[in-house]
């Protein structure tokens, strides 16, 4: 399985991705320029987190207008595997791969620590391995990762089983309390409707390594390996 | 040339943290008579163009591609000629 | 016009110093030359007044590969790999505009360590402000976090640590210092010398405007409303632009193009022009018209002592401009080549044909006046000796005497703080903020490297001497407690004005327990910064000798953290 | 009631990155006719008083105390009653 890790000017977390995938999967990965033209040979594309462009404008506003975001869009819409983290995901909601928006943290300050997540989706390609309900710790960095889209866009999300991971307390409880950021319904994660496409706030990729302490975000790394094996190998 | 100036506001149904910590802080500066504030983005884009009809469209399309996210956002904007 | 009016006044100089310059010069300056005179032996850039004192400290180890002189200090941590760092004060800006003096402040130290070569791996932030119930501190403490948060974060660099002080001291000098440490393969440690005649001098990075002009002049006066008058020495940041640059610089560094390299920091192309000149006994001639600029109408004055951010300045050998272009268009920066070393030590300044200013490079950075200031013991430090410690009443209940310290700003957790600093991006750092000193993994190795920053104003407030030394004791056990053997120092000595044979009394006193403690515990002084004149109306902060320390942890299992684990386990208590 | 509409931009010689990126993305997506984008603040505050003169000097003291920053901002406002 080959992944992919796209590199913006102004991403920062590139190289954490492709050692966690490294690290984690012993799979071949790569960097992509933003502007190259093709994503062919690839199975996996990981927009990595950072300030892609600066993000002075709106997270990920202009990264969405890269080259390499046409050749991405259109893997997505072929079924290819994208994952987006941070302002990862903040460039797949201004691309149109996924539906709603992310601004301000309620709090208005940049918040880096630890959440507890819920898995609410056990059958996407990137929580394949973990099941429905359980809690895993994976930590934060944004500023802007306030989830909102409007109510029917919500609706549908929920009905469709679309949201992936919510902050919850270290007992799979949702609560307001542990809401970090102000997301509708304490969203930190989705997909799209076909389910090959997900965005997230959190990082799984600070959490992967036993000496970083914490080894819950290998879960959705193994579990992209896992689909892609069972699909492909 | 023209000057477009545009102002792009959070649409209504979406929640305004930092206005409301403004308007809280005004209200402890003393302004109790505020009952809300609202903060957007106000962009000055200069446009190399004599055509205002056409130097419209192209503001539009500016907005509605890049500046604004009309996911959270509204925007209006005026046209001077400069 | 410029004797008759003595311009060199208004911009720093005193009469002395005018005539010294006149004396090397053989000639009156002109204005462009005043002014480059006067931001080159300005306090900040010359350190005429501490620079006898600083003399005193020790230097040399085993492990120092690079002491003071450069951008930036290296200690060797064995397998080809070594560590770049140091620590800069950003006070008086960030009393001005708190987020945008703390967020280029953070731009400034970062490019020290990558100027060299060196990828930074993280930052750390020592902060002072006032009491926080005053409006304007937590103004000032709110905007110097999210202005350190704004770039850090951005850039992608992790702050991994730091302090905060509240204290009346500080209330209108709030102390902004910020540490950067950088890791690189021996082998590509870069300096900034601008040697090898007939090389071309490359500008780098953000257009010339007119920010900050005599922004270095401006740090070594006391704060006051004429200051304020001062205002367009506001810079203002652009951490996308340093992170291409970062980037692009590193990336040049590989190719081994590259023969000498410096950032433009306080006084601009001014000082990293002359410093890489008179470092390689060399000098050096460009032409301001080629400097990619902001604004229209810019004067070779307004060039030459601006402080616009994120640019650099690059000696390459000759013959390889095109493929040093390249990789800066690659990451979509300016990159141009304005001109060319010398060999008659000259800094000379052309717009076009014309020359403009034509000054030994060495004399700029190496002929500015030393002041030995008098000195004299403050007489406060009698009432304080004298203070009836026994007429003290005893509280009754100690526990609510406990709650009460645990609540204080100062002994309170700064988790408020450093959760708005992305301390994990890089995935290196294995101990977070929170505990002793961070630390962080050298990938690849079993290799870790601690680092911490420390001082406690009030100590060397009370006691000069034995309060800097607590300083450096304090940074010795916070790495030694996380595991590490201490390696060297970075400091930043914040004072109040030197011209005051008390404050400069209390500077030497803390300079001597430093030294001490620096020789006995075997850490070198690598570099640092001075910041004097932090003092507004007459009333100066606490003497702040900050010390920044690094460490090296030989094996990352064996690395502790300060939080009890186990229930049942033993507790012990080491020292008198 | 008064509402204050705020236009908050960076003054003159202040760098922009904002207006940078803008600038450079536009011309990117083919506008290559722009210049020079400023980006800016656009603030709505909602102001509870029926006297005009005596608004206006509440709009100018709340910018000048906190919601513009003198030292790299300046503004102008306009007052609608509503
Ligand atoms: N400004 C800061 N930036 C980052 N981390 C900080 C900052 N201030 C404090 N910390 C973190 O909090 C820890 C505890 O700080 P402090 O309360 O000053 O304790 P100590 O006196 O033991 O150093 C520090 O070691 C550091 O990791």
């Amino acid at each position: 399985m080959k992944f992919g890790v796209v590199v913006f000017p102004g991403s920062n977390c590139d190289a954490d991705c492709l050692h966690a995938i490294k690290t984690v999967t012993g799979q071949p990965v790569d960097y992509i320029w933003h502007k190259s033209g093709s994503v062919d040979g690839y199975d996996c594309i990981v927009l990595p987190g950072g300030f892609s462009y600066g993000d002075y404008l709106r997270c990920g506003a202009v990264a969405r207008f890269s080259p390499v975001m046409s050749p991405v869009i259109e893997f997505a819409r072929r079924g290819g595997l994208v994952l987006g983290i941070c302002n990862g995901f903040q460039v797949l909601t201004e691309a149109g791969l996924l539906p709603g928006a992310l601004h301000r943290n309620k709090n208005l300050s940049f918040l880096c620590h630890d959440t507890y997540l819920r898995v609410e989706n056990d059958i996407s390609p990137f929580t394949s391995l973990a099941s429905r309900g359980s809690v895993i710790k994976v930590p934060i960095a944004h500023g802007e990762g306030n989830y909102f889209a409007d109510s029917d866009t919500v609706r549908r999300l929920e009905e469709n089983n679309q949201v992936v991971f919510r902050y919850c307390d270290y007992n799979g409880e949702i609560t307001q309390g542990v809401n970090p950021n102000g997301s509708v319904n304490n969203i930190a994660g989705i997909c799209n409707e076909q389910g090959n496409v997900l965005g997230m706030m959190p990082h799984p990729e600070r959490c992967a390594e036993e000496i970083l302490g914490n080894i819950d975000g290998q879960l959705i790394f193994k579990s992209l390996l896992e689909t892609w094996q069972r699909r492909c190998g | 040339m023209f000057q477009a100036k545009i102002y792009v506001t959070l649409r209504k149904s979406v929640l305004d943290p930092q206005g409301n910590v403004v308007r809280k802080s005004l209200c402890a500066l003393g302004y109790s008579n505020v009952p809300e504030v609202r903060i957007g983005r106000y962009m000055v884009v200069d446009i190399e163009i004599t055509d205002r009809a056409e130097a419209e469209k192209q503001v539009r399309d500016m907005c509605d591609k890049l500046l604004v996210n009309p996911v959270i956002e509204d925007y209006t904007f005026e046209l001077v000629e400069v | 016009m410029i004797v008759e009016e003595k311009v060199w006044r208004e911009m720093g100089l005193t009469d002395s110093e005018y005539e010294r310059i006149v004396e090397i010069l053989g000639r009156h300056p002109n204005y462009v030359e005043v002014g480059i005179f006067a931001v080159m032996w300005s306090e900040h850039c010359s350190y005429k007044t501490s620079r006898p004192a600083l003399k005193t400290l020790p230097t040399e180890g085993p492990a120092i590969l690079q002491g003071p002189g450069e951008n930036a200090g290296i200690v060797d941590i064995g397998d080809g790999q070594a560590v770049v760092f140091k620590i800069e004060s950003h006070n008086h800006p960030s009393a001005i505009e708190p987020y945008q003096g703390a967020a280029t402040g953070v731009g400034g130290i970062l490019r020290d360590i990558f100027t060299m070569g060196a990828r930074p791996i993280a930052v750390l932030d020592s902060l002072r402000f006032g009491e926080l119930d005053n409006p304007r501190v937590r103004y000032l403490f709110d905007g110097v976090v999210s202005g350190i948060s704004g770039y850090g974060n951005c850039i992608g660099v992790p702050t991994v640590g730091g302090e905060v002080y509240f204290s009346d001291s500080y209330e209108e000098n709030c102390l902004v210092n910020v540490m950067c440490v950088g890791l690189i393969d021996q082998k590509d440690i870069k300096k900034g010398l601008a040697a090898g005649v007939g090389n071309p001098v490359m500008v780098v990075g953000a257009k010339t405007g007119r920010d900050g002009i005599h922004g270095a002049t401006f740090a070594s006066e006391e704060l006051s409303e004429a200051a304020a008058e001062r205002r367009p020495a506001v810079q203002v940041g652009d951490p996308f632009m340093e992170k291409l640059l970062l980037e692009a610089c590193l990336e040049v560094i590989k190719t081994g193009y590259v023969v000498g390299i410096q950032d433009m920091g306080a006084a601009g192309l001014t000082s990293s022009s002359c410093e890489m000149a008179s470092r390689a006994g060399t000098g050096l001639e460009m032409d301001l018209a080629l400097v990619p600029r902001r604004e229209e109408g810019m004067t070779p004055y307004e060039l030459m002592l601006s402080e616009s951010q994120e640019r650099m300045l690059l000696v390459v050998e000759k013959g390889t401009e095109d493929k040093v272009k390249d990789i800066f268009a690659k990451w979509d920066l300016d990159c141009v080549v304005v001109g060319q070393v010398t060999d008659d030590g000259l800094l000379r300044l052309k717009e076009g044909d014309q020359v403009v200013a034509e000054m030994p490079a060495k004399a700029l950075t190496d002929e500015a006046p030393l002041y030995h200031r008098p000195t004299e013991v403050p007489a406060y430090l009698e009432d304080i000796h004298n203070f009836p410690l026994e007429q003290l009443n005893m509280p009754d209940d100690y526990n609510e005497v406990l709650l009460k310290l645990l609540a204080t700003p100062n002994i309170a957790s700064k988790e408020y703080v450093y959760r708005q600093y992305d301390h994990m991006v890089g995935l290196n750092t294995v101990v977070l903020p929170g505990s002793d000193a961070a630390v962080l993994r050298v990938k690849g190795t079993k290799k870790g490297i601690a680092m911490t920053t420390d001082c406690n104003g009030r100590f060397c407030y009370l006691d000069p001497k034995t309060g800097a030394a607590i300083a450096v004791a304090e940074a010795a056990r916070n790495l030694v407690c996380s595991g590490a053997k201490p390696l060297a120092i970075t400091n930043c000595l914040n004072f109040g004005n030197p011209e005051k044979p008390e404050v400069m009394w209390t500077f030497w006193r803390c300079i001597e327990g430093m030294g001490e403690a620096c020789r006995v515990l075997e850490t070198p002084v690598t570099g640092g910064n001075v910041s004097l004149y932090n003092e507004t109306k007459g009333s100066a902060v606490y003497p702040t000798p900050t010390i920044g320390m690094v460490g090296l942890v030989e094996d990352l299992d064996k690395v502790c953290t300060q939080d009890f684990k186990t229930e049942g386990d033993a507790i012990f208590l080491i020292g008198e």
